[in-house]
């Protein structure tokens, strides 16, 4: 798949760096890797992917509003074309006319080469971020295929490396990051200490299950205060549990159902164990799409509980009065996380409390619904070989977040903060995506807690 | 060809001033819709230009043909050119009956051996030969024992021409055109249902003045009279492009004189003079009359769907049929569907 | 049999039950697939009205993205109004549907249809030229794509020649105008022309969902 | 004639197909003057709507001269209002009209005398002078035409 190409650009004559790598996971035969793709992408091709793909005129603007095609003018990312195999699976297995191509051998099984090309296409440069899918005229859900397609990669064992690693140790030990139930009630309670708040965990009844996602538990530990701080304050029944702590869900995005399931499952579980009313989702925006909306599809029938992502439940707070807070005088943009604004609908709630913070919010352009995404979405922040062409990316981003010339930035998405971290230290940028949660929490008006 | 005149050589004996007879030049140049600067040539021509003789066959037909060429004011230019043609057989007109009658066709056959024209109306019966039969002679005998001596056949009117309303499906007495039996002999086809009489004498006056066929379409039929179609000549044209039509016989735009071809017009694609020579001496034409084109001119112009269907529409078939498309395309999309779905289940138990 | 009488009859009839037949078949051949209900809660009801007003309002373009997609989407608008007023306002083709359907509406004026064909088949061409030089296009475009065009395309030009007529006769202009639409009628169930169809589907599918979710349409 | 009008009412109709036919005159007409080449348009070859035959010869009116031709029929030939332009009408014996051009030329052919009719007459004339009773003055009334 790799041609010799002469770089002729560079002071020395060298072979050109193959562009796509990729990454092999078990020892399944090539054969047995596309039967198992041809099978796994065929499991989704129900109306709704049907409907979608016999839709595609091949306009090609989808590529337009993807940040990977913008930011670097390369055809091969537009959004579309990184479903071409999965396309030709359905053409070949459950098109309507899929006997009529299957009896004329109009469309063959995708190649083992086609798979290995299209891993950096449907992994290394695509953060589902669905800009695609609302710019297409046809109303395709781009970014919801992509999802499905990954189904088949993973299976292939035809995916990057470290998204492999994450999901598995998310499967083994219940956390991509390593942290086992000990481990996360030792920080719960660390935080608790160090900021004076009073931690619940493993509480045997409670109306708010409160999870949290692992790059807070890690990286961000203040998270977690600030959440029990906002709870107590609100006066909530609620508890961490250590049996359903971990709201990533990186069998979601690595493309394994069967983890994405287990992963959802521990929730589900410790919520109705507890007889909670409601799940609080922390800032994290995939957490948000695998619970709030494919959880109850997961568990097959409605969760016999609400699920809410933090910023909505401060924006609730705060607008019927149960929670106050004092003035921030600093103007602010804020990055609204593809899955909590674009795909999961609630985008209103952050504005709402910034409103409440009396901050001069300052939109981006094309902010809100229409943002550009961090880059790091999609599980792409742990492929390292993808760093290169998220930097490209990220400069997108870099860009509309100086045009509002805020002081601050804040987010309500963890792994956004980190992919901007990472960002921020690679281009040695001005501005910390801060946490809006964490905002909130250290401005709450005391005396009426 | 015996002592037989030429025609200026008639008309000299008959007094015809030299200005009379280019007065019937340019009109002959007219008919046949030549450039009026061809006329010395044509008087030329016609000065030298000798009587055929013509034998003229009735098959299955309605003497309409023979009714609209006699009907035509006489003399008229075409008077001037049967009287300067030998009509030798021709049995609804002569006086002749029974077998004096087919003696004179057989001696005009072997007289002008070679040289004389046969003009045929109907069409002929492969059925049965018995049914249309003259003198006890089968109307496809008579028609090739007398083609078998002869210059050129003419075939007048659409029954002739190409089976007409006797062919018309279903076609019980198996009538076929001349053309269909006569392959060894040029044939003019002269269709129409009938003929202008002005476009019968003037394909006569095309060979009598050049001594030659005319050139003919892909349907035998002379250029010079069937060139072009009704709807290219009409003098409602300008309407069609306005997009002005009659939607009824009796609306507005029917009043109006507009274009008929909602109406079921086959002006487009009738090829015919009726738009330019008009009929009854140049009164009027159909289209003019406020009545669409039959298009009787084309052939199998009776089995051509309605005359008031209009051009553009096709034939569509039934509602059966649709109805049967319909359910094949549901039955064969739920049956895809089910083997997609059969088709999840066994690539899942293999993969 | 000659050439019109072959078009219009058997050549069309056929058509249309291919025509009529591919389109349910593709279309049910979608619909009969596997559907799941969706279980989570819906932030606003009304899935139904999502699915209504995204068929509605993807007819335009987001703000966000217009600068970007103005030349293609103003080309594709074009052609498709043109093809449509050609289609069905030319007075031949109302009288055509009206012998099909039985019902009748107002047509344009020949010369004013002969203009916008014109037009249609010159947004074709600048269509086809998008498509051979934008990377992005040649990139995804497949043989459905440039063949679909030139069935669409073929109607319009084999249309446009009739008037202008070339020494051709009218009625062999008139059948090859309509074996012409016969090929675009056999082909437009199999190929992206079914898009007709799907596009109601899918955006159909992606409002409800985006709605129920409360999300931005 | 196309005075049989086959819908009652007037026919509103524009200059449809006499303006075209009155521009070739134009031509026609430059033609003559510059190169004095004669140009014939046979009204026969064109289509007309009821009444705009006789529309378009009321538009060229009757100019100076009006000739009679009595050859095969009465033939009327008269120049138009517009010098130059001719309008012909031929009729057979029946007075059924055979042909009507409209001829743009100096004057129309047909009007010259031709050289077998001429030779004709003055074998005529020869015969009488040959054969006249000197004394009888009537003579010349009682002169039979050429045809």
């Amino acid at each position: 798949m790799s041609t010799t190409e002469f770089d002729l650009e560079s002071k020395r004559l060298h072979i050109k760096e193959p562009e796509t790598r990729f990454d092999r996971q078990g020892d399944l035969t090539d054969d047995e890797r596309v039967t198992k793709a041809m099978a796994h992408f065929a499991k989704n091709f129900g109306t709704t992917a049907a409907a979608y793909l016999d839709a595609c005129v091949h306009c090609g603007m989808c590529a337009e509003a993807c940040h990977y095609y913008v930011a670097t003018g390369d055809p091969k990312y537009t959004p579309i074309w990184k479903l071409e195999p999965f396309k030709q699976a359905y053409k070949r297995e459950a098109g309507p006319l899929a006997p009529l191509f299957r009896m004329l051998g109009l469309k063959k099984k995708v190649t083992i080469e086609q798979l290995e090309e299209w891993q950096h296409l449907l992994y290394d440069s695509c953060t589902v971020c669905g800009r695609c899918s609302l710019i297409c005229p046809m109303g395709i859900d781009i970014a919801a295929l992509i999802g499905m397609a990954r189904h088949g990669m993973f299976k292939a064992g035809l995916i990057p490396h470290e998204l492999h690693a994450v999901a598995e140790r998310a499967h083994v030990d219940g956390s991509p990051l390593g942290v086992t139930p000990k481990s996360f009630e030792d920080r719960v309670e660390w935080m608790g200490d160090e900021h004076d708040v009073k931690m619940n965990i493993d509480q045997d009844q409670a109306d708010v299950l409160a999870v949290m996602s692992s790059i807070e538990i890690q990286k961000y530990p203040e998270a977690m205060a600030a959440t029990a701080k906002i709870l107590n304050a609100m006066g909530e029944s609620w508890t961490f549990r250590t049996d359903g702590f971990e709201a990533t869900n990186f069998g979601m995005m690595s493309g394994n159902t069967d983890w994405q399931k287990e992963t959802s499952m521990r929730i589900i579980d410790a919520a109705i164990k507890v007889g909670a009313k409601m799940v609080l989702l922390p800032e994290c925006g995939h957490a948000y799409m695998a619970l709030r909306w494919m959880g109850a599809n997961i568990y097959g029938k409605p969760l016999p509980f609400k699920v809410q992502h933090v910023s909505e439940y401060l924006a609730d707070a705060l607008n019927s009065g149960k929670l106050k807070v004092k003035n921030v005088d600093k103007s602010v943009a804020f990055h609204d996380p593809c899955q909590v604004s674009r795909r999961g609908g609630a985008t209103q709630a952050p504005r709402d409390i910034l409103k409440h913070l009396g901050v001069d919010h300052r939109e981006m352009e094309n902010g809100g619904d229409y943002n550009w995404c961090c880059g790091g979405g999609g599980g792409v922040v742990t492929i390292n070989r993808a760093n290169e062409l998220r930097y490209k990316v990220f400069e997108l981003k870099m860009e509309q977040v100086e045009a509002t010339e805020a002081d601050a930035l804040l987010s309500s998405c963890a792994n956004c903060r980190q992919t901007f971290d990472d960002g921020q230290e690679h281009f040695d940028w001005k501005y910390t995506a801060e946490s809006l949660l964490e905002l909130v929490a250290e401005n709450l008006e005391e005396d009426d807690a | 060809m015996k002592d037989i005149l030429t025609l200026g050589e008639i008309l000299q004996a008959r007094g015809v001033s030299r200005r009379g007879f280019l007065k019937y030049c340019s009109a002959t140049a007219s008919l046949l819709a030549l450039p009026p600067a061809l006329v010395p040539q044509i008087a030329n021509a016609l000065e030298q230009a000798r009587r055929p003789s013509v034998i003229w066959l009735s098959f299955q037909e309605c003497t309409g043909c023979t009714e609209s060429l006699t009907r035509s004011s006489s003399p008229t230019v075409e008077g001037l050119i049967f009287d300067s043609i030998s009509l030798d057989y021709h049995h609804t007109l002569q006086a002749a009956a029974g077998e004096a009658a087919e003696a004179a066709r057989h001696a005009a056959m072997e007289e002008n051996k070679g040289n004389y024209l046969v003009l045929v109306d109907g069409s002929i019966p492969l059925g049965n030969p018995g049914y249309s039969t003259i003198a006890g002679m089968s109307n496809l005998d008579m028609l090739m024992e007398t083609v078998e001596g002869a210059a050129a056949v003419v075939a007048i009117g659409s029954c002739a021409a190409f089976g007409g309303i006797p062919g018309a499906n279903p076609n019980p007495t198996g009538a076929v055109s001349v053309r269909d039996l006569v392959k060894d002999k040029p044939v003019i086809n002269v269709p129409g249902c009938p003929p202008i009489p002005m476009v019968i004498t003037g394909v006569l006056a095309q060979f009598l003045t050049f001594g030659q066929l005319p050139e003919l379409d892909r349907h035998g039929r002379p250029m010079a009279f069937f060139g072009q179609t009704i709807h290219d000549r009409c003098y409602r044209r300008p309407f069609y492009e306005q997009g002005k039509f009659a939607e009824t016989f009796d609306d507005e735009g029917a009043r109006k004189g507009w274009c008929l071809f909602k109406l079921g017009c086959k002006g487009p694609i009738t090829y015919n003079a009726c738009a330019t020579m008009k009929w009854n001496d140049g009164t009027s034409f159909p289209i003019e009359a406020g009545h669409p084109c039959l298009g009787c001119s084309e052939p199998g112009f009776w089995d051509k769907g309605g005359f008031y269907n209009a051009v553009s529409t096709g034939d569509v078939g039934s509602g059966k049929a649709f109805a049967g498309a319909a359910v094949a395309g549901v039955a064969m999309g739920a049956a895809a569907a089910a083997m997609a779905r059969a088709r999840q289940k066994k690539t899942m138990k293999e993969a | 049999m000659d050439l019109l009488e072959f078009a219009r009859g058997p050549a069309l009839q056929v058509a249309l039950y291919i025509f009529i037949a591919g389109s349910l078949w593709r279309v049910f051949g979608v619909l009969m697939l596997q559907r799941k209900p969706d279980h989570s809660e819906a932030r606003k009801s009304g899935g139904m009205g999502g699915a209504l007003k995204v068929i509605y309002t993807r007819a335009f373009t987001a703000p966000a993205f217009k600068k970007a997609t103005i030349y293609p989407k103003v080309l594709g608008y074009a052609l498709h109004v043109g093809f449509f007023a050609v289609v069905f306002l030319f007075i031949p083709h109302v009288v055509f549907f009206k012998g099909l359907f039985g019902v009748s509406w107002p047509g344009l004026p020949n010369n004013v249809i002969y203009f916008i064909g014109v037009i249609t088949v010159g947004l074709g061409i600048a269509i086809l030229i998008r498509r051979l030089t934008n990377p992005v296009l040649k990139l995804i475009s497949n043989f459905d794509d440039y063949f679909s065009w030139f069935v669409t395309l073929l109607p319009l030009v084999t249309g446009l020649i009739i008037p202008i007529r070339f020494g051709i006769r009218y009625e062999t202009l008139l059948a090859i105008h309509i074996l012409s639409i016969a090929l675009l009628l056999i082909w437009f169930p199999f190929g992206k022309l079914a898009h007709t169809y799907f596009v109601f589907i899918s955006r159909g599918t992606t409002g409800a969902t985006l709605e129920r979710r409360g999300a931005k349409t | 004639m196309s005075n049989i009008d086959p819908v009652s009412s007037p026919i509103p109709y524009t200059r449809g197909n006499i303006e075209p036919i009155l521009h070739e005159v134009i031509h026609a007409l430059d033609r003559l003057l510059e190169t004095d080449e004669p140009t014939v348009i046979d009204l026969a070859s064109l289509p007309f709507a009821p009444g705009e035959l006789d529309q378009l010869e009321e538009y060229l009116g009757t100019g100076e001269l009006t000739a009679e031709l009595n050859a095969l029929g009465r033939s009327r030939i008269r120049e138009t209002i517009y010098p130059g332009v001719w309008w012909l009408e031929h009729r057979n014996t029946e007075g059924d009209i055979v042909g009507r051009y409209i001829e743009i030329t100096r004057a129309p052919a047909i009007l010259m005398s031709q050289d077998a009719d001429i030779g004709a007459g003055r074998a005529l004339l020869g015969d009488k002078l040959e054969n006249a009773d000197p004394g009888n003055d009537n003579g010349a009334d009682n002169e039979p035409r050429p045809n």
